[in-house]
């Protein structure tokens, strides 16, 4: 097992730290994986603490380094291997490998944890129904150390929904916590730290701060090459950047936008940056008015400034993109998004539409900096074209709630997509019924595209439906394209070893400094 | 004696105050647009995933019986579950509580003692220029915005000088304080722990500078005022023409006759300092209980949000009572 | 014969002239304030929200006489134009606290009894629920728009207001000419209206404007935590809060205009209010 | 000890300047007690603070204020830290406010033996039981301990008194030591300052405006007008020989229990923006020539050391000058426009049980065109009695009719049928309203019309000799005698059935006080209306009352003709109430003396004054005794019969 490279390589010369300091924006509310949601800063750390029995490889990509989608490999594991008929994947545990606690990582433990996730009916329970998995009987113990996974149909995706759901607990531990009215120790977990990933925490300062050290007992070669990591929380952006810069922190995880381009010339400091698969789109409801008409749609692609959001916005750090599909997604072509800033374009839209002006709300997060921008840049230059907007912020409560009642006529969204493949894309964002169909595009072609791709396995075909995906797409018109945003990551001048996320939440065992 | 019978009476008159805030922070939580269900539900969680969740919080009963339920758990103590972090909402208001406390007393009792002290000085040099000097500077102090007042004294105190630490936390991790009560100074100094003593001082140097700033004027003014208005007293006058000295006249007539109106006052200061270190406690990275209520309030976290308005408010009343007996206690005339 | 002067055991020979001066400040500060807002279109080249398409940031000088901000907007023209939401807020919102709040505080103190009791529990409960979460709590269900901050802001001061009139009431419906009043044939209303109302506004006139200045503070921690205007609307805490990471660049101008400029227009209410007190005290000496 | 050499004194305020004192001199010696009298605002306190050296700020002091040889105005911080206090000390003339609310009066008194007589300890606090107990202040020890508030007035002003005798002063100075206490403390409070003078040989300078008083106990008079002294000499020539106009204008001023009437003196005393130049009395003088309004008059000794500033001194007694006038025209009794019957009110406290039971069983009748007297100490009910009347609170038990209808079932036109004139005159006035306002709100409220209101306004001006120009002045720019004017012109404006006056010239300075009296006189006597004049000063109710009831504690204990009742009193209380007031040129001592205070009275069962009656029996103590006539008069209690004789006796 082990990756490819060593991500080391790269290192600066002279003794390794032993601790590196982390500044996040916020604490985790919680450290039940399954059972508690949507919280970047819990997310990032649930990858470093938990132990996965399988994750992704590292690949070079230009100067960077990045996370291989392409390349899964076993980590706590032996081996996950499907059979013949793709339904039935086998999960083969390492002998000897310990939780702290002195147990040993067995497959009863892999079975608890996966009956618990379908109980929590939450994160992994939903993911995994894209490939068939919906009920704890289709995971089997065969041995102590040997796991199936009864699919119902086979996937393609298989491999990358478990690299990011197979995590397992330390179920005897675990057990001693349950009761009768909580059989799954939640409120153990959600104060306690689960153990056995890359990283143990060994102290937890609630809402201030977190101490990872590295598991010695993870049995592959990959293992964190900083003994310890403190994670501090510091709320404010410019409070993080004062730390940085002198050297109170070594990794600033807060720091967006224009401070960034600021970091870049400050000195001992530098900024990682990466290509990103991070995609920044207006998503339009195809339901709602005025958005209903694809030409009102069409004239909002067009009275987009993309330029000037990427250079206000951005300070020129990302790039455009002429696609719905990710820009380093297989299958990416050039001419799947036709929409260029030309206001006259913009006006002759809508008045294809038969309107000479429309009003809609403009829907952000609260308290983003980066969607405030973009918002205030659009709703500049939509008005020119006869397209009113009302910026409405909202906090995440009140937006979760707008978003499960799809009656957003235009929102901001950013994100990247967890795998690397236009079928999740599709699976992901705009099909019928899919979690961020915000657009609520309900296209027969395209469900038909979805539902062959589950089976189409061979790379040509797959890329065939691709195309037809994107031209499909622009002509519907479900989202307006912003730009893909460079991934930037201020740090210490020490700092060595960031790879770059595909899925955006950092893996801190790569990460080392010079002392 | 009589102050039991008087502060039990108070007290009583609580219960319709706070179960008021109760019925209202019940009421006005669930009226707020938003799911709190939504915000922990990853997006892939479908309808059904998310009735599941909500029966688990018991949002799926009725609204009179969600509220007696609430009112039930909050005669043992027991707040409910945080939504956003399924653990108990007693446990981690405890642990947000002290910080905070720690704060606000601090400031406060070092703003009450430093406006006793301008106050008084000013009051004997009243109409001159000391005396002018310091109001006015006081109300620039109480005319900067928190929040900017704070990133000043952090550009200055610890990125330019380098004299505090930096603003992130609010003891040195190294430092390895047992947490007893929350409030690391005090924990700190229970412990004995030395150099967790000094780290966290120097950790609440800027917040409360920043705070006590923030809420010098009002008491200061109050302070000048009554002091003026015992120096002008006849009974002031009698005492100084009896050729009493300046120490006699300072300690017996004028110190005590000037700080029985301050308790009230200091009283409001430290409910509206309380209501409001959610801006402090976000510059300065100090994890404490506003913090923990607005996360509440943003997530609709409905048993964090009703917990913390109703500890602010028992703490509000409480601080009043307080003050209503110090009161008394400084002012003979005063019948309770 | 030599003229002798006796020190005095507290000088107040001054007396109301530093008053004077406080008030004359303040309100001098207010009035410019007050004009800066009424006159911004003329003396503003670019609107409040006009995005200056060549960049972002631009230093003070030349076209943008203080820069401009992210977002590429005139930061002189938004500090100007913020005077108009900033000050119109912070006045209504005291209005209006004061308007309910010695409609109450009349009520409780002069009616006493039941009506007292239940008002002034009612009172309790609003004063001992906390400022920001009330305040954010009103603006997340109302939303951020102009009016809705004003009665948000007006719901967190008109306790204080209540409280302070029926204090005032109290006392003065114990005054005698009250009873003259009564034994002239007054009615209740008319007793409330005419006799009891203009005497109980005294304290109000003196803390009205020291809370028009704690208004605008709050006002800038609501936008601060993004629960005031929306962008891109000028007001001065948003601003302040959207530059605050430009100070640390060394971009003064983002951040630094809007916050003296709310900085002078808070000492400014302030500086009357503590004139005014000052006036007041004298007076009752 | 004390010698005033040509004391001035000018106050320089932003925008104007008042001269307070114009070349005074005087001087106090040991073991003497020095009177000062003179009316508000002549100066008399600034005299006391020029003394111990506390003028107020923007003070402009010129002449001598010769202190055992040194001058007080010319010392330094030290010095003059050193002569407050133990060369000189005041008792102020509000003793409650005097004393520090927030310290014990035992501490204070400690403070004042610890900085002027180095005691320490425990021997301090001997000492300060030894001071209460000298002043007559029972159970020092326990009182020591008390808070001011805590005391009664006459209680505060003894602790005055022993905080200023524990300065061990040269001189002892009491700024108007007995206002607003009742009669029979008043003279037991004076006596104090003469045991201070005759066994610890201080000197006392003793500041009033009240003249009766004042005679018994000083030496030597010094009275003041606007700012200059007038007249000084010998105490007991000076106040039945007066020769100075102004001193006669004064005594005439003051009511006199034995039914002189009050001459009014036109005007008011003059305020001063310089040393004059001519006689500041001048303009109010009836002897008033060119010379006098040209030139100051020299101080003149008249013989041995009576002093005066006058060109026209007057020689002829003042008793003749005081020709009593006791014949009040006799008006038919009309119709009865007040009938209590029985009532009892009760104060209740907020919280709790219980309250304070103000007037218990109180009954009266009243007839238009006739003027009844109330009197009574201080806290016995009065205010309450008018309260009840004018219907402002509301009996327990019992009823009150005014004009044949019950006073609760009124209508609003209708409660403007009684009307009342309150003790203070600008307090009951609504400072935000003009006068003209005030005036005419009974008016408005009978729903009279606009045009008709402002005639009837103007002609109750009139009457009150107002001029119309005063209609849109506010309160605040009133002076007390025209705004008692004003309060008096809104109680007849309506044309009431009754008027009820409470304490209407108490809050009044003495020369405007006659005149008040004056008016009052005139109204009373009209026909068309009832009159109820309630007073703790006996003198001014004889003036022109037709009947009198005395209350103590709630309760009537005696009523009567006016005459009967002040000449042949019958009930101890009255009695004893009658003895102490003081008359001027007389000393006499009351036949009944009164035991204890007032506060430690307490009113159980039986007779109210049981606890303080000399002649107490068991009876009394058990039996609640109701009014019984005898003779013209009726009075509560049983004892009556026998009073003379026991009087006689003791
Ligand atoms: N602090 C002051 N500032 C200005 N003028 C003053 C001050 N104190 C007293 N006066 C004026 O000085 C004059 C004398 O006042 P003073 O108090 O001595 O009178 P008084 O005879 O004691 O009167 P009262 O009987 O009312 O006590 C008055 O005209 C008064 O207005
Ligand atoms: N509103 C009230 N509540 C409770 N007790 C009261 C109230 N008003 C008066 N009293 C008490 O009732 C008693 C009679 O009061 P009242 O005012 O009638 O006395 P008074 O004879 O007018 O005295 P004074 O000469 O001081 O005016 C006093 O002991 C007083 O303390
Ligand atoms: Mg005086
Ligand atoms: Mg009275």
């Amino acid at each position: 097992a082990g990756s490819k490279d060593n991500p080391d390589s790269s290192a600066s010369a002279g003794p390794a730290a032993t601790t590196l300091r982390i500044a996040v924006s916020s604490y985790l509310s919680s450290w039940d994986q399954d059972f508690v949601g949507f919280d970047l800063t819990a997310l990032m750390l649930f990858k470093n603490v938990y132990p996965y029995m399988i994750d992704y490889g590292v690949t070079k990509a230009g100067d960077s380094e990045i996370l291989d989608t392409a390349n899964i490999t076993p980590t706590f594991a032996e081996s996950f291997e499907p059979d013949s008929t793709q339904k039935i994947w086998t999960l083969k545990l390492r002998k000897g490998v310990m939780f702290p606690s002195g147990n040993e990582m067995k497959a009863a433990d892999v079975k608890w944890s996966k009956d618990r996730a379908f109980a929590a009916q939450a994160n992994v329970a939903g993911i995994y129904r894209t490939i068939g998995l919906t009920k704890p009987e289709q995971v089997i113990v065969k041995d102590d150390y040997t796991v199936e996974f009864h699919q119902e149909f086979p996937s393609a995706l298989t491999k990358q929904i478990q690299a990011i759901s197979l995590y397992v607990f330390d179920s005897v531990e675990a057990k001693k916590h349950a009761t009768d009215a909580d059989p799954w120790a939640k409120e153990w977990f959600a104060k306690n730290a689960p153990t056995g990933g890359y990283f143990n925490v060994t102290k937890a300062t609630q809402g201030q701060e977190i101490e990872l050290s590295a598991n010695k007992a993870y049995p592959g070669t990959d293992g964190a090459k900083t003994p310890t990591i403190r994670l501090s929380v510091v709320p404010a952006a410019a409070n993080q950047r004062l730390q940085l810069q002198a050297g109170d922190i070594d990794i600033a995880l807060g720091i967006t936008g224009q401070d960034l381009q600021d970091l870049k010339k400050v000195e001992g400091v530098k900024v990682l940056s990466a290509a990103s698969n991070n995609q920044v789109m207006m998503t339009m409801s195809v339901t709602t008015a005025p958005f209903d008409d694809v030409n009102v749609r069409k004239a909002l692609a067009f009275a987009v400034p993309y330029e000037q959001i990427i250079k206000n916005v951005y300070g020129g750090d990302a790039r455009p993109v002429k696609s719905y599909v990710p820009l380093d997604m297989p299958g990416y072509a050039e001419t799947g998004y036709p929409f260029t800033y030309d206001i006259e374009q913009a006006k002759a839209a809508l008045a294809a539409s038969g309107k000479t002006a429309v009003n809609s709300e403009l829907v952000f997060e609260a308290n983003n900096d980066e969607q405030q921008k973009i918002a205030v840049q659009v709703q500049a230059e939509a008005a020119k074209a006869g397209i009113t907007l009302k910026l409405t912020p909202l906090d995440p409560a009140t937006l979760g709630e707008r978003r499960t009642q799809k009656s957003i006529p235009l929102q901001i969204t950013t994100g990247q997509l967890w795998v690397n493949d236009v079928e999740y894309m599709l699976a992901t964002f705009y099909v019928k019924g899919a979690a961020l169909n915000y657009a609520n595009l309900n296209n027969a072609e395209l469900e038909e595209i979805y539902t062959k791709s589950h089976t189409t396995v061979e790379e040509s075909a797959r890329l065939q439906l691709w195309s037809q995906v994107q031209s499909i797409l622009a002509a519907e018109v479900p989202a307006v394209m912003i730009c893909q945003p460079n991934f930037n990551l201020p740090v210490r001048e020490k700092v060595a070893g960031w790879v770059q996320p595909m899925d955006g939440l950092a893996r801190l065992r790569y990460l080392s400094a010079s002392a | 004696m009589r102050i039991l019978r008087f502060v039990g009476r108070r007290l009583l008159q609580l219960i319709p105050v706070l179960l008021g805030v109760v019925v209202l922070t019940f009421l006005l939580v669930r009226v707020l647009p938003g799911d709190p269900i939504r915000s922990i539900l990853g997006p892939n969680a479908t309808e059904a995933d998310a009735d599941a969740a909500r029966a688990r919080f018991g949002l799926d009963q009725p609204m009179w019986k969600q509220f007696l339920d609430y009112l039930g758990g909050l005669f043992t103590g027991d707040f409910g579950t945080s939504i956003q972090s399924g653990a108990p909402v007693t446990g981690e208001m405890a642990l947000r509580l002290g910080p905070t406390l720690e704060l606000v007393v601090i400031a406060v009792t070092i703003a009450v003692l430093l406006a006793i002290w301008l106050g008084i000085w000013s009051a004997r040099r009243a109409d001159r220029f000391g005396d002018h000097t310091v109001r006015i500077f006081a109300l620039f102090g109480n005319s900067i915005p928190e929040f900017w007042l704070g990133l000043v004294l952090i550009l200055v105190g610890y990125a330019a000088l380098g004299w505090f630490p930096a603003p992130s936390g609010r003891v040195d991790p190294d430092a390895d304080l047992t947490p007893l009560t929350g409030a690391d100074l005090v924990d700190a100094l229970i412990t004995g722990n030395g150099p967790a003593i000094s780290s966290a001082a120097a950790h609440l140097v800027l917040p409360v500078l920043t705070l006590v700033i923030g809420v010098l004027a009002p008491l200061l003014r109050s302070v000048r005022a009554s002091a003026l208005e015992v120096l002008r007293s006849e009974a002031y006058a009698a005492a100084a023409a009896h050729g009493l000295p300046e120490r006699t006249l300072l300690r017996g007539y004028l110190r005590r006759a000037t700080l029985v109106r301050l308790p009230s006052l200091a009283a409001l200061v430290f409910g509206t300092a309380l209501g409001s270190t959610v801006l402090v406690e976000y510059v300065y990275s100090w994890q404490g209980f506003g913090q923990w209520a607005l996360r509440g309030l943003l997530y609709r976290d409905y048993p964090v949000v009703q917990a913390s308005v109703l500890i602010i408010a028992f703490a509000y009343v409480l601080v009043f009572l307080i003050a209503d007996v110090v009161h008394a206690w400084l002012d003979p005339r005063v019948k309770i | 014969m030599a003229a002798i002067e006796m020190a005095p055991v507290v000088s107040s020979n001054r007396d109301g002239r530093f008053a004077k001066v406080l008030i004359y400040v303040g309100s001098g500060i207010l009035v410019v304030a007050a004009l800066a807002a009424l006159l911004a279109p003329l003396l503003t080249r670019w609107g409040p929200t006009e995005i200056d398409p060549s960049g972002t940031l631009a230093a003070p000088g030349g076209e943008h006489l203080l820069g401009t901000d992210g977002n590429g907007m005139d930061v002189w023209s938004r500090v100007l134009h913020a005077a108009r939401l900033d000050l119109g807020i912070a006045v209504l919102a005291v209005a209006l606290a004061v308007v309910v709040g010695t409609l109450l505080g009349l009520l409780a103190g002069y009616l006493g009894g039941w009506v007292d009791d239940v008002l002034m529990r009612i009172v309790d409960i609003f004063q001992a629920f906390p400022t920001f979460i009330l305040a954010l709590a009103v603006s997340a269900l109302l939303g951020g728009g102009f009016f809705n901050l004003v009665v948000t802001i007006a719901a967190v001061n008109a306790p204080a207001y209540a409280r302070l009139v029926r204090a005032e009431v109290r006392t003065l419906r114990e005054m005698q000419y009250i009873d003259a009043a009564k034994t002239s044939g007054a009615s209740t209303i008319g007793i409330m209206w005419r006799h009891l109302l203009p005497n109980s506004l005294t304290p109000v006139r003196v803390i009205a404007p020291l809370n028009c200045g704690w208004a605008m503070l709050t006002l800038a921690g609501l936008s601060f935590l993004g629960l005031g205007v929306t962008v891109p609307t000028a007001e001065w805490g948003s601003m302040i809060s959207l530059g605050t990471s430009d100070v640390v660049a060394g971009r003064w101008w983002t951040s630094v205009p809007p916050g003296l400029a709310l900085l002078v227009c808070v000492l400014g209410f302030s500086l009357l209010g503590e004139g005014l007190q000052e006036r007041a005290d004298a007076k009752r000496r | 000890m004390l010698d005033i050499q040509d004391l001035s004194v000018v106050i320089h305020r932003p925008g104007r300047q008042v001269a307070a004192l114009s070349n005074v001199s005087f001087s106090v010696a040991p073991g003497e007690v020095v009177g000062l009298v003179g009316e508000s605002g002549g100066g008399k306190s600034m005299v006391a603070r020029a003394i111990v050296g506390m003028l107020p700020s923007g003070s402009h002091a010129t002449g001598r204020v010769g202190f055992d040889g040194a001058d007080v105005l010319r010392m330094d911080a030290a010095d003059l830290a050193r002569h407050r206090g133990s060369g000189a000390a005041i008792c102020f003339q509000n003793p409650r406010g005097a004393l520090s609310p927030t310290r014990t009066v035992g501490r204070q008194l400690i403070d004042r033996l610890v900085t002027h007589q180095d005691m320490k300890g425990d021997r301090a606090a001997e000492t300060a039981k030894e001071l209460f107990a000298a002043v007559g202040i029972r159970n020092p020890a326990r009182r020591l301990e008390a808070y001011p508030h805590e005391l009664s007035g006459g209680m505060a002003q003894r602790v005055m008194i022993s905080l200023a005798t524990g300065c061990a002063p040269g001189l002892l100075i009491a700024d108007e030591p007995t206002t607003g206490l009742d009669v029979t403390l008043t003279r037991e409070i004076l006596r104090q300052f003469r045991h201070a003078a005759d066994t610890d040989g201080r000197g006392v300078l003793l500041i009033s405006h009240d003249l009766a008083s004042i005679a018994e106990v000083c030496d030597r008079v010094v009275v003041l007008y606007a700012g200059t002294v007038v007249e000084s000499g010998p105490a007991a020539k000076v106040l039945r020989e007066p020769a100075h106009p102004y001193t006669r204008a004064l005594l005439r001023s003051v009511p006199d229990v034995g039914g002189g009437r009050v001459v009014a003196t036109a005007g008011g005393m003059p305020l001063m923006t310089a040393a004059p130049h001519d006689c500041p009395f001048a303009p109010r003088c009836a002897h008033a020539t060119d010379d006098c309004r040209s030139t100051r008059p020299e101080t003149t000794m008249l013989d041995g050391d009576w002093s005066l500033a006058c060109f026209h001194p007057q020689e002829t007694p003042l008793a003749e000058a005081i020709a009593a006038d006791l014949t009040t025209a006799a008006t038919e009794p009309g119709d009865v426009v007040l009938k209590i019957e029985d009532a009892h009110v009760v104060y209740r406290s907020r919280f709790g049980s219980g309250g304070h039971h103000a007037l218990r069983g109180v009954s009266l009748e009243l007839r238009a065109g006739e003027t009844l007297g109330v009197v009574g100490e201080s806290g016995c009910g009065k205010s309450t009695l008018a309260k009840l009347i004018m219907g402002l609170v509301e009996p327990s038990e019992g009823s009150v009719e005014v004009a044949g209808k019950g006073v609760r079932k009124q209508s609003r036109a209708e409660r403007t049928r009684a009307q009342m004139v309150f003790q203070d005159p600008i307090g009951s006035l609504s400072p935000r309203r003009t006068v003209g306002d005030s005036i005419a709100e009974p008016l408005r409220a009978a729903k009279v019309p606009a045009k008709e209101r402002a005639q009837r306004v103007e002609a109750a001006l009139g009457r009150m000799e107002l001029d119309p120009s005063i209609l849109t002045r506010l309160p605040h720019e009133l002076s007390g005698g025209q705004a008692q004017r004003i309060g008096i012109a809104r109680a007849l404006v309506g044309r009431p059935d009754l008027i009820v006056f409470d304490e209407p010239t108490s809050a009044l300075d003495v020369t405007v006080q006659a005149q008040i009296l004056d008016v009052i006189a005139d109204v009373a006597s009209d026909a068309g209306h009832g009159s109820v004049f309630i007073s703790h000063d006996l003198a001014t109710v004889r003036g022109f009352a037709d009947r009198v009831v005395v209350l103590y504690l709630g309760r009537v204990v005696e009523e009567g003709p006016v005459d009967e009742v002040f000449d042949r009193p019958k009930h101890p209380y009255t009695r004893a109430l009658l003895g102490s007031a003081p008359r001027l040129g007389e000393t006499r001592t009351a036949d009944v003396q009164l035991v204890k205070d007032l506060d430690e009275a307490d009113a159980a069962t039986g007779c109210a004054l049981a606890a303080r009656c000399p002649f107490v029996t068991d009876t009394c103590r058990s039996q609640e005794q109701t009014l019984q006539p005898y003779g013209e008069t009726r009075a509560a209690c049983w004892r009556v019969p026998e009073l003379t004789a026991l009087i006689e006796k003791s």
